[in-house]
Order: structure tokens, then sequence, then C-alpha cells
């Protein structure tokens, strides 16, 4: 039951980050709200007893992800000067 | 007794995150964002130590330490772009 | 009522996220929401396997003190998925650092994000 | 108007090929016949408490190659379109980090490190294995470049690693074709305790190899990334 | 029937929950930036090291792992507060209008001084 409620709360929590990562119009916004998404993936997971894919996804699609479009964002802004 | 009080404290802790998405949603700037999405990650990491109670397998918590990690490197980078230090 | 499990409701969640990336991944103009686009896609299909192989009050498939090893097959969730959604997670983000790539080297010859200035190839 | 269209055509489409998948899932209650084999004479054969390692290492251990051939390929492909222009070397002003960062960082980067290798040897107990460790020593780098800027990384190091180790792992497979049952299998050394560290035969062997490789693919990436901005 | 220990645990924990969801709220009513990440991180912390050691308590076995997840709460947490905040005011976040003093802001603290200095 208690497993139940909190993943309907988390997927509610998913798809609003969901909708803010392609709409807002702030890149860095977009790419914070898309590691959230994941991050919060990454309890569902849990809930679906699949700890090693929640492991995964926390550690690479949150992280390193983020990590990744950050250094390309900043290389990017550079160039401008 | 126990299974009850702890069922009401995931309910709560489900509201601060739902609070915290108020901030996220409303944030004036990006690094109020970021402040929400702090709070949010580390709540949710009570949230998964509590689940890995409820599943009473203790090998769920090695993912809570990966999420403590990971978040706590997101912030700093995005903190980090901001002042230009990347 | 006796589809609200827990299954289903991470079925639908999945559904909708790819959907959600979906549009975001044919609407947007700019090149580096298109990559985020895309990404949400990746996790909506890896919401949905996962809860495909998702067996009714299963446990983690990972035999330790809290799992009768005689009867582990009748207590844990299904592996195999787990294992399919584990190497896809890795390959989505190689692509994801390689498409980046692309889109710097892209921004460099260019000076723009916008998807309307690449028009090379239209008729 | 017609583009929207065209979109909202693609969209429904989608949503009604999803939707059939919705209905048509009534939810499992037990496991199939593969999986069924692979708990029950999964740690017999295999000797790992985990089962996903199992999957993932010994019964599709083909799929691994393949995903570390593409992470490789693309890791590659990284660093040959961000070398191919000459470096004009025009070092950028940073803003310096603080005290505070310096320290924890100090802290934290062996801790990281030392879960990241704790995580791809216990790949067959608990949750975890060689792509989990890598991306975490991966990103121990990152914390290590985020508190020093300036640092140099040996990209000679990062080449040295990941060939040895993705050597040591073809050589592993083709070594379980010549004297055991087939590619990578793991009863070349004995099963061992079943639960122990010591057991799974060569599974955390290969997982230490697979770690190693794909952190050194990944802070191969980051590197790249990271480095070029002094010099663009 | 549930052991005191047990049941000790189970408050510790509620009361953990009560203050993230303060935190959480610190964070809605606060005026600006810098109130929000004071009000944030500190009441996190101490939420969640609450709630572990209410589950410490509960399922005493578990104390290895839970004690790592307590020092790693302890050192990051107020250490990626610290970072963002530093960033925050170096891009120059609007301060809220009750502000009286912004001592990490050297300029302005001279001129400050001085204006006092000539008034006197």
């Amino acid at each position: 039951m208690i497993q139940l409620i909190i993943a309907l709360f988390i997927g509610v929590l998913i798809l609003i980050m969901a909708v803010i990562a392609i709409i807002h119009k702030n890149l860095v916004v977009g790419i914070i709200a898309a590691g959230a998404v994941s991050l919060f993936a990454s309890v569902l997971y849990l809930l679906l007893s699949a700890p090693d894919v929640a492991m995964t996804e926390a550690a690479i699609g949150s992280g390193l992800s983020t990590i990744i479009f950050f250094y390309v964002l900043n290389k990017i802004k550079r160039q401008n000067g | 007794m126990v299974s009850k009080i702890l069922f009401a404290s995931a309910i709560i802790m489900l509201l601060a995150i739902m609070l915290s998405l108020y901030r996220f949603i409303k944030g004036p700037t990006a690094p109020d964002r970021l402040v929400a999405y702090d709070v949010m990650t580390v709540s949710s990491l009570a949230l998964i130590a509590l689940i890995a109670y409820l599943a009473s397998r203790i090998i769920y918590l090695d993912v809570a330490i990966v999420y403590g990690l990971l978040s706590f490197l997101g912030v700093i980078i995005v903190s980090r772009y901001f002042e230009r230090g990347l | 009522m006796e589809k609200f499990n827990l299954e289903n409701i991470s079925l639908v969640i999945g559904i909708l996220v790819i959907l959600i990336g979906l549009w975001g991944l044919l609407t947007q103009k700019n090149l580096i929401k298109i990559i985020i686009g895309f990404a949400l896609f990746d996790t909506g299909i890896h919401i949905v396997m996962v809860s495909i192989g998702y067996i009714k009050n299963g446990t983690a498939p990972i035999l330790d003190n809290a799992v009768d090893i005689n009867n582990a097959a009748n207590a844990v969730v299904d592996p195999v998925p787990q294992a399919l959604v584990l190497t896809a997670i890795v390959i989505g983000l190689g692509i994801t650092a390689l498409m980046l790539t692309y889109v710097l080297k892209m921004y460099q010859k260019r000076k723009s994000l916008e998807i309307n200035n690449y028009n090379d190839l239209k008729w | 108007m017609v583009k929207n269209i065209l979109i909202f055509i693609v969209l429904i489409g989608f949503a009604v090929l999803l939707a059939n998948v919705f209905v048509g899932f009534k939810g499992n209650s037990e496991l199939n016949t593969l999986a069924n084999h692979y708990a029950v004479s999964g740690p017999e054969e295999v000797g790992s408490a985990n089962l996903v390692t199992a999957v993932v290492v010994t019964y599709r251990g083909l799929d691994t190659l393949g995903e570390v051939t593409i992470l490789f390929l693309s890791a590659a492909i990284v660093s040959f379109l961000l070398k191919i222009e000459t470096s004009a070397s025009r070092k950028r002003k940073l803003r310096t980090t603080s005290e505070i960062l310096d320290t924890a960082s100090k802290i934290l980067v062996p801790v990281t490190l030392l879960f990241g290798i704790y995580v791809f040897i216990n790949g067959h107990l608990s949750p975890g294995g060689g792509f989990q460790g890598g991306a975490i020593i991966a990103s121990g780098l990152v914390l290590m470049l985020l508190s020093q800027p300036a640092k140099e990384v040996s990209h000679k190091l990062i080449t040295i690693v990941e060939s040895i180790s993705g050597l040591s792992f073809v050589l592993i497979g083709v070594a379980g074709v010549i004297f055991a049952a087939g590619f990578l299998d793991n009863t070349l050394l004995s099963l061992g305790k079943f639960g122990t560290i010591f057991s799974a035969g060569l599974i955390p062997v290969i997982y230490i190899f697979v770690g190693l490789k794909v952190g050194a693919e990944l802070s191969g990436i980051i590197a790249n990334l990271q480095e070029n901005q002094n010099e663009v | 029937m549930d052991s005191t220990l047990e049941i000790i645990g189970a408050i510790l924990v509620l009361l953990g929950s009560i203050f993230l969801f303060l935190g959480a709220l610190g964070l809605v009513r606060m005026p600006d930036l810098f109130n929000r990440i004071q009000a944030g991180t500190k009441a996190s912390t101490l939420g969640t090291l609450l709630s572990l050691i209410g589950l410490l308590l509960i399922t005493p076995e578990w104390w290895g792992k839970l004690i790592l997840l307590m020092i790693f709460i302890l050192i990051t947490n107020p250490v990626s507060s610290h970072v963002l905040a530093r960033a925050a005011h170096y891009i120059k976040i609007p301060l809220t209008d009750k502000t009286v003093t912004d001592l990490l802001d050297k300029e302005e603290t001279t001129y400050k001084v001085n204006k006092e200095i000539k008034n006197e």
C-alpha cells in the first residue's frame, strides 16, 4: 500500500519535471530538470525491486550525463568570448 | 505501531518533496531552482532509506550512498558553471 | 480497479515520459533541447522495460540472508529485463556524449544552436 | 501549420501503439521459463548471488562485449573530434575555488575511488558491478578536476589502463573457449563457497577489468571535454 | 508488540520527516535566495540525520552502512550549499530589502564604514 502511494507521488514528480525540461526557456534549468527526472526514476526502480538498475541510473543517467551536458554548455558559452 | 508511524513519516517526506517542487516551478532565478533540487534529493535520500527498511533489504543502502554522492556533484558543477570556474 | 497496482502505474508513467520526450524531440528548435528530449525518451523506455519484468510482490534478484535460496524462483523478480536495461543505460550515455560533441563542432562552424540555420539538405 | 499537424499525427500514432501495450499487459505473477531456469540453476552453475550479474557477465556475456566496444568507439570518436584542431594554447582565467571545497575534495576523492572499487569487486554479492564502479571512479575524477581545474590529466595512463584491461577481458573470454565450456565461462576457477567474496569463479576478475576499462573510457571523455577549453 | 527501542526509533524517524517538511516550508516562505539556502540546508541535514538514527535504532544490525551514509551527508551537504551560496553572491543575486549589511561585499562595507565615520 505504502509503496503504491510513493509510486504515485514519484510518478507525478517525474511527469512535471519532464514537462519543465522540455518547455522551459533557460537551458540550465532544462538540464537540471532532466537530471531530476533520472534521479526520481531511480527511486521508482527501487520500488520495482531493481537495485542494480537504480544504481546505474543514479550514477550514469543522472550524474555523468548532467556533468557532460554542463561541460559542453560551458564550452559553447566560452566561444562567444 | 511502528509501521503506522513509518507510514505517516513517509507521507510527510513526500509532502516535503512536493513543497520544494513548488519552489522549483516558481523560483525566479536558476540558483533558486538549484536549492530546491538539493532539498529534494536530500529528502528522497531519507525516503530511500525508509524504502530499504520496508523491503527489509540492506543492499538498497548502497544505492542511497551513490545517490547522495552524485547529487552533491551535480549541485557543485552547476555552481561552478555559474561563477565561471568550470 | 484491478489495474491499480505498482506495475501498471509505472507502465503508464513510462509511456507518458516516452510521449513527452517525443514531443520535445519533434517541436523544439534548440539543438541541446532536442538532445534533452532524446534522453527523456530513453528514460521512458527503460521504465517501461523494468515494469514489464516486475513480478507481483517480488523482491530484488540478489540472494542473501533475506531470501531463501531453495525457494528463490518464487520470490524474486525477472533478472533478464534488468540486465538489458543496465546495458541500455550505459550505451545511452555514450550516445549522448557523441551527440553533444557533434553539437559542439556544429556550433564552432556556424555559431548557432538554432536548427533552422542548418538547412544544407533542405530542398 | 502542416508541420504541426504532422507532429500531432505522429504523437497520436505512438500513443495508440503504446496504449496497446498497456491494454495487453496483465501483470505477471510468476517467472517465465527462461528466468525460472536462471533463478533455480543460476546459483549452482555460476555461483553468483546477484542474478543480474550472472546474466550480464556469463549467460549474456557477448552482449557485454558489444557494449564495451560501443563505449570504446564513442570515447574514441569524442577524443578524435576534439583533438582535430591545432591548439592556440591560450589560458583563460578561472575563478579560484574556496578553501572549504578544496578540503572536502581532499577527503572525498579517495573515499569515492575506494567506493568505486568496492562496488565492482562486490558485483557478485550486492547491487553494482563494473559499469557502475567505472562511473563512480569517473565521478571521483570530476570532483578532483572541479577543485583543481588546472591539474593535468595523464592521457598516457588512461590509454594504458584501458588497453590492458580490454585485452585481458577478451583473453579471459577466449580462455573460456579453449579450456572450459564456452566464451566467458567463469568456471575456470573453482566456484568457492556461495555468498563469500572469493566465490563465483572468474566473475570478480572479469568485473575488475570491465570496471577499470569503463572508468578509463569515461575519464577520457571528461578529460577531453574539460581540458580543451584552455586552448580554444 | 514492538519493543520500546523500536518505538523510540520510529518517533525519531517521524521527527526527522517533520524537520524535512519544515525545511521545505522555509524554502517556500523565505524572501530571498540566501535565506532559502540556510533554511533548506540546515533543516534537511538535521532531518535526514534524525531519520537515519531512527532507522539505526529500529534495525541495529545495519549499523555499518547507515553510519557511512550519515558521515557522507555530514560532509557533502554543507559543502554543496556553501559552494552554491558563493556562486550566487558572485553573480549578484539580489538580496531582500530588509538586509542590514553584506560583509562579504568588501567595497560596499568600506563605503558604509566611511559614511558612518563622516556622519560622526
